[in-house]
C-alpha cells in the first residue's frame, strides 16, 4: 500500500514523535489542529497543517469526518493515529480503508476483538496464553457476587469496555461486594457509556509487564522483550522501564511466546503489546492488548535501537518485518519519566498555562520527547503530559542516576509540574531496589523536599538586589 | 537596610551590604561573600563563597499597593517567599503565613467558582475561603491565617491567571 | 587515590560533560571561569564556582598557579583538563602530582614523550607500529631537501612540537622546497615557539582514521575500536563518526592491536587516542598519540555505550578497567557534526556574539553537547565551537539521514553557524558513499540553498504583517 | 497596498489582503489564501493553503530614517530582505542592491579598522568601502551598488553589532 504522505490524526509528543521518523524517512507529514492548538509544536514542525475545529477532541481530533476530509485537501494517503484518540477506534479505521487510505494499525476486526476485554480473554484463553482465573460473562449482580465466592476474595472488578484503570475495584470481603459493584458499574457507564463488569482473581501486589509485539502482512511475528510500567498511580503509568528487573531471561521468553501466540491468534498486523500481571512467584497472566504504538515505546527504541514508528510505516507500507526473533537486540537498561503539567502538592491537579521558561536536558543517552516549547500554552482540554523523558544505561543503577541528572537540569516555568516529583522517586528505596509492583505509590512516600541553606541564602540576595533595583528605578 | 525575609513559617533577618566592590550577604548575622549577576530578567547566577546557585524569581501579583511585600517563586512553582519591612513583619503576625502575610493567591489559572468570605469576616487558620476549578476539577482554598478578612480581591465567576492575589486576611494580634 | 571532588580546568562543552558525568556519580564540581565567562553555562551547571582572571587563556585558563589557588580554596582533590587548554601540558601534570592534586590524564612523562611528535614516532617504530616513511630527525635546510629526494616527492613538511595541521605543507617537487620550507619553520616558530621541522613521504588522499584507547594503573589495555575523522577544513575536524567505512574487521583489529603496542610502550594510563593515516590500500601508519579525551569521544560512546569521563575518573581513582577487549561493544554507527560560531559564507570566519534565539534538537538518539544556551554570549576569546550535535542509527545511512533531521530542528539566531553547511554535507554524494579522504572539503561543493517558494511567501507575509502592525500602532 | 519586497537581485509586487476574516497573499498576481500566527515577538508561524512554514525576522538597524525599507533577515542570519514602497523600489535602483537599498550592513559584531570611502564619493559594485576585524581576522566589505556614498554611519575604530548600518550608497541612475 502508498504511504506516501502521512496524516497524523494527534496531537503533542507524539506528533512530534512521528514527525521526526518521517523527517528522516523523507514522508512528507500533514497535522491537524484544533482551536487550542494552533501555535501547538507540531503544527510548527509538520509540512503541512490543516484547522479541524474547537478545542474539545470530540468535536475535533475524534470527528473522523474531518480527518477524512484533511487527507482528501492534502493529498494524505496515510493516516498516524498515535495513540488515544482515534488509534483503538475501529470504526474510523473502517472509513480510512474504505476511502482507500491506509491506516497505520491492524485492521479493524482486530480492533474490535481486542478493545473488548472479554472477547480479548476468550482469544487469549484459545491461544493458549495464560490468564487471570475468573468469569469473564457479564453478569447481573447476584451471579457476581456467587463467582466471586467460587473464585475466593480477594477478587477484582473490572468494566467489560473498560481501560486506563477506571471502573476497576477491589473487593477484599463478600460483604463490601455490593457496594463495590454499585461503584464498579457507575463508573464503567460513565466512563465508557456501558455498566458491563466482570469478575477475576485479585492478584495482590502485581507487576503490570507488558510485551512488545511487532507483526507484518506476510504473518511474521516477533516480539522486543518486555516494558516494567508497575509504577503507576491510580493505575495511570507514572514510569516506565526495560528490561524489568524482575524477569528473567525464561520468564522473557515465556511471556514473548505468551504473547506471539495471541498476535498469531487475531492475525496481527503493525505494532502491538499485550499486557501482563505478574506475581511474586514470576506467573504470568494475560490482561489486555493494546492495538497501538504505546506511549513508552522509547524505552523499547533505547535497548533494541529499533525505530518502531519506522517499522510501523514499512508493515504498512506491506514489506517484510526487517529483523527475525533471534536478531532483535536487547542492550543495557532504559527509564522512562511522563512529565505532566499537574501539582504534586495538590494532589496531582492538572496545572495548564502558559509554559514562561523553558530548558530541556541533554547529553549522553538522554532522550526528552516533548510536546512543548518556551511560550507554548498548554491547553486544558486535552492529557496534560507534555513530555517524555527518557534514559539509557549499561546498568538499571546508571539509567536511574542518569535520570536523576538529567531531571536536575530540566527547568520549567509558568506552570506545575512532576519533575521534583520524579527526583524524589529516583531515591526511592524500593524503587531502586527494584521492588516494584502497582501499589508501589499507594504509600505516601513523597515531601517536597525543603530547599537547602545555599537556595534560601540565593533567594534572599535575588530578592534583595531585585528590590533594590526597583527602588533605585522609583528615584 | 535590614529587611525580613518570610519562608512558611519562618522569618530571617536580611541584608545585602556593599562595599569596595565586595557584595556581603548577612543571614541572621552571618556573613558571607557573594556574587550576583542578572542572567536574564528575574534570573539570577548567584556564587556564595564560591557555591553556585540559581535563582528564577516569578514575582507574583500584589493587590495590596500598601504591602512593600514582596513576593516570589522558584522556577518549579512550589515555594512563596516574600520580603518585608522588619516593623511590617511583626504587625501582619507573618508568623502563621502560608504565601505571605496573609494574602492567599491563586495556585494555578482558573475560574473562581465559589467566594465563602466577604471583607470583615472572621476566620480561622485552615478555613476554606473560596473554591477555584480548573480542567473540571474544583479545589478548596484555604487561608493559614487567624484573623480578619481585608480585602477580596476577586468576584464570583473570574478567571484568575496563577499567584493572582485572591484574598487578603489580617492576621489577629497574638 | 582519591576523586572526591573535580575542579574542571576548562570552559565550554567539555566542561557541561564533564560535570553531567561527575552529577552522576554523585561528585561536586568545581567550575573556573575568566572575566569573560561569568555567564557562561559551565559556572551555572557546576557546584562552585571561581573567578581566576582576564578573558585571554595565557591570563586565565593557562595559569597553572591560579588553578592549584582554586584547588586549594575549594578543597578540590582532582583536575579534569579537558581538552586543549593544560591537558597535555606535563608542567601542570607535574605541578598537580606535587601539590598531592590527582591529574586525571597520564603521566606527565607521557605527555611529554608523546608531545614531540620526533619522539612519539621512536616509540612507536620501537613498538612496533607502523610509521609513515620519512625522516624523524630535524635538521638544516640542505640535509632536509636530500632526505626528502631519498624518500621520493611528494613529501610532508611537518612542525616537530605541531599539531592541529599548523606548520604543515605538502611538498609536490624538490623546486617549491625552500619557499615551502621557510613558511613551515615560520608557522611553527609562531604557533609553537620552535622552528624544528621534520620530513615525512606524503600519503596522497590519506583517510584520518584514530583509535580510542583506556589503560588503568594496572597494566590493563583496551582499545575502543576506531573513529574516521577524514572530513576536516584545513586540518581541523568537521565531521567525525564510527565505526569507519573504510575498515574491515581485520584492519579494526591490527590498527587496535598496533595502538595498544604504542600505550604498551609508554605504560599509558587513562583515555588516550592514537592517531593514523590509511591509504586507499587500507596500510595505516602511526601519526600521533594524543594524551586526553578527545572532542570527538560522544562517537565512541554512542557505538559502545560506554561513558568514557566515568571510565577516566574510574581509573583515577586506581580502579581496575570495567570491561576486558572482548568485552567492549560496537553497535550501530554515530555521526557527530561539530556546531561552530562562524560564517560559511564569509570563509568560515568566527562570528562572535549573543545569543538571541536557541532550539536545539531533541528525540530518539540524538544527543547534543552544548556550550551555550539562549541569552549566552559568544565570547571573541576562545576556539568558537558552541555543541557538538551526534546521532546514532543502526545503519550508517540512517545516522545520516536522523542527523539532517536534527540540523533542521537546530535554530541558532544573533550569531552566524555552520548548521546550513552540515545539512549539505549531509546531502553530498561523496561523503554519503563514504568515500573520505582529508581533502574532501577542499573541492568546494557547497552553495547556501536558494530559498524555495515557500520560504518567500512567508517572509513576504511575515514582513507585510509587522509593518501593518507598525502603521496601526503609529496612527 | 502594495509593495515590493526586494530579495538579492529580485524584486516582487506583494500584498496582503484582508477581507470577511480571511487572508490572502498576492505575489505577483497570484493568489493564496494564508494564516499567521505571531509566535512571539519577530516570529511567526504561517500556514500558505496548509503549508506550515516559520519565520523568524530579526529587524536590521537601519540609520536611514527616510528609507520606509524594511530590512529582515531569517532565524541563521543569511538572507536579507527589504520592503518597500513601489516607487521607492524604482527610485534606488534596488536591482543591484545586496543588502537593501544600497546600505551596507555590518555582518557581524567587531570593529571598523579602516574606511576607505567618504561621502559623495563615486563607487563602483564590488569595490571594498571598508574593513572590519573581529576575533583577530580581517574583512574587507564591498559594496553592490554602483553610484555615489550618500552617507558614512561609522567611524574608524567605533565598535558595531551585527546589522549596523555602514555606508549607504545610492545607486546611479541605470
Amino acid at each position: 500500500m502508498p504511504v506516501t504522505k502521512i496524516l497524523i490524526a494527534n496531537r503533542g509528543e507524539i506528533a512530534i514523535r512521528v514527525i521526526r521518523t518521517c523527517r528522516e524517512m523523507g514522508i512528507p507529514t500533514v497535522a491537524v489542529y484544533s482551536e487550542a492548538d494552533r501555535s501547538a509544536l507540531h503544527v510548527r514542525m509538520a509540512t503541512e497543517a490543516y484547522f479541524i475545529g474547537p478545542a474539545p477532541a470530540r468535536e475535533s481530533y475524534l470527528v473522523i469526518e474531518k480527518i477524512l476530509d484533511v487527507c482528501k485537501r492534502s493529498g494524505a494517503d496515510a493516516v498516524h493515529p498515535g495513540y488515544g484518540f482515534l488509534s483503538e477506534n475501529a470504526e474510523a479505521a473502517r472509513a480510512f480503508q474504505a476511502a482507500g487510505i491506509t491506516f497505520i494499525g491492524p485492521d479493524p476486526d482486530c480492533i474490535v476483538k481486542m478493545g473488548s476485554k472479554t472477547a480479548a480473554r476468550e482469544v487469549a484463553i484459545a491461544a493458549g496464553c495464560p490468564v487471570v482465573p475468573g468469569i469473564q460473562e457479564t453478569m447481573g449482580d447476584e451471579a457476581l457476587l456467587e463467582a466471586s465466592k467460587k473464585i475466593g476474595f480477594p477478587v477484582m472488578l473490572k468494566a467489560a469496555m473498560g481501560g486506563g484503570g477506571k471502573g476497576m475495584r477491589l473487593v477484599h470481603h463478600p460483604d463490601e461486594f455490593t457496594s463495590s459493584l454499585a461503584r464498579a458499574r457507575g463508573e464503567a457507564l460513565s466512563s465508557f457509556g456501558d455498566d458491563s463488569v466482570y469478575v477475576e482473581k485479585a492478584i495482590l501486589q502485581p507487576r503490570h509487564i507488558e510485551i512488545q509485539v511487532f507483526s507484518d502482512t506476510h504473518g511474521n511475528h516477533v516480539y522486543m522483550h518486555e516494558r516494567e510500567c508497575s509504577v503507576q498511580r491510580r493505575h495511570q503509568k507514572v514510569i516506565e522501564e526495560a528490561p524489568s528487573p524482575h524477569v528473567t531471561p525464561e520468564m522473557r521468553k515465556a511471556m514473548g511466546e505468551a504473547a506471539l501466540q495471541v498476535a498469531r491468534a487475531v492475525n496481527y498486523v503493525g505494532a502491538g503489546t499485550v499486557e501482563f500481571l505478574a506475581d511474586a512467584d514470576r506467573n504470568f497472566y494475560f490482561l489486555e492488548m493494546n492495538t497501538r504504538l504505546q506511549v513508552e515505546h522509547p524505552v523499547t527504541e533505547w535497548i533494541t535501537g529499533l525505530d518502531l514508528v519506522k517499522w510501523q510505516i514499512l508493515v504498512a507500507r506491506g514489506e517484510k518485518l526487517p529483523l527475525t526473533q533471534d536478531q532483535i537486540p536487547l542492550n543495557g537498561w532504559a527509564m522512562e519519566c511522563r512529565v505532566y503539567a499537574e501539582d504534586p502538592d495538590k494532589n496531582f491537579m492538572p496545572s495548564p498555562g502558559r509554559i514562561t521558561f523553558l530548558r530541556t536536558p541533554s547529553g549522553r543517552n538522554v532522550r526528552d520527547d516533548s510536546g512543548v516549547y518556551e511560550g507554548a500554552e498548554v491547553p486544558m482540554f486535552y492529557d496534560p503530559m507534555i513530555s517524555k523523558l527518557s534514559t539509557w544505561g549499561s546498568t538499571r543503577l546508571e539509567a536511574i542516576e542518569r535520570m536523576r541528572g538529567a531531571l536536575t537540569e530540566y527547568r520549567i516555568g509558568g506552570i506545575r509540574h512532576n519533575i521534583a516529583f520524579h527526583e524524589a522517586l529516583m531515591d526511592y528505596a524500593p524503587f531502586r531496589e527494584g521492588a516494584l509492583h502497582t501499589g508501589i505509590l499507594d504509600k505516601p512516600f513523597w515531601k517536597r523536599k525543603e530547599q537547602g541553606p545555599d537556595l534560601k541564602f540565593a533567594v534572599a540576595v535575588a530578592m534583595l538586589h531585585e528590590l533594590e533595583t526597583e527602588q533605585r528605578r522609583a528615584t | 537596610m535590614k529587611r525580613t525575609l518570610i519562608l512558611g513559617k519562618n522569618q530571617h533577618d536580611v541584608e545585602l551590604l556593599r562595599q569596595d566592590g565586595v557584595t556581603t550577604l548577612v543571614w541572621e548575622g552571618q556573613s558571607q561573600t557573594i556574587d550576583i549577576l542578572e542572567l536574564e530578567p528575574g534570573c539570577y547566577s548567584i556564587l556564595l563563597d564560591g557555591r553556585s546557585v540559581e535563582v528564577r524569581l516569578d514575582k507574583a501579583k500584589s493587590a495590596d499597593p500598601e504591602a512593600h511585600a514582596y513576593s516570589a517563586m522558584l522556577y518549579d512553582g512550589a515555594y512563596a517567599f516574600s520580603l518585608v519591612d522588619p516593623r511590617r513583619a511583626l504587625l501582619s503576625g507573618t508568623g502563621s503565613t502560608g504565601s505571605g502575610g496573609g494574602l492567599l493567591m491563586s495556585p494555578m489559572p482558573g475560574k473562581i467558582v465559589k467566594l465563602l468570605v466577604k471583607a470583615g469576616d472572621q476566620v480561622q487558620e485552615g478555613q476554606t475561603l473560596l473554591v477555584m476549578e480548573a480542567v473540571k476539577m474544583q479545589d478548596e482554598l484555604k487561608t493559614s491565617t487567624t484573623g480578619t478578612v481585608k480585602t477580596v480581591h476577586v468576584q464570583e465567576g473570574a478567571a484568575v491567571e496563577t499567584g493572582a492575589s485572591l484574598v487578603t486576611v489580617e492576621a489577629a494580634e497574638a
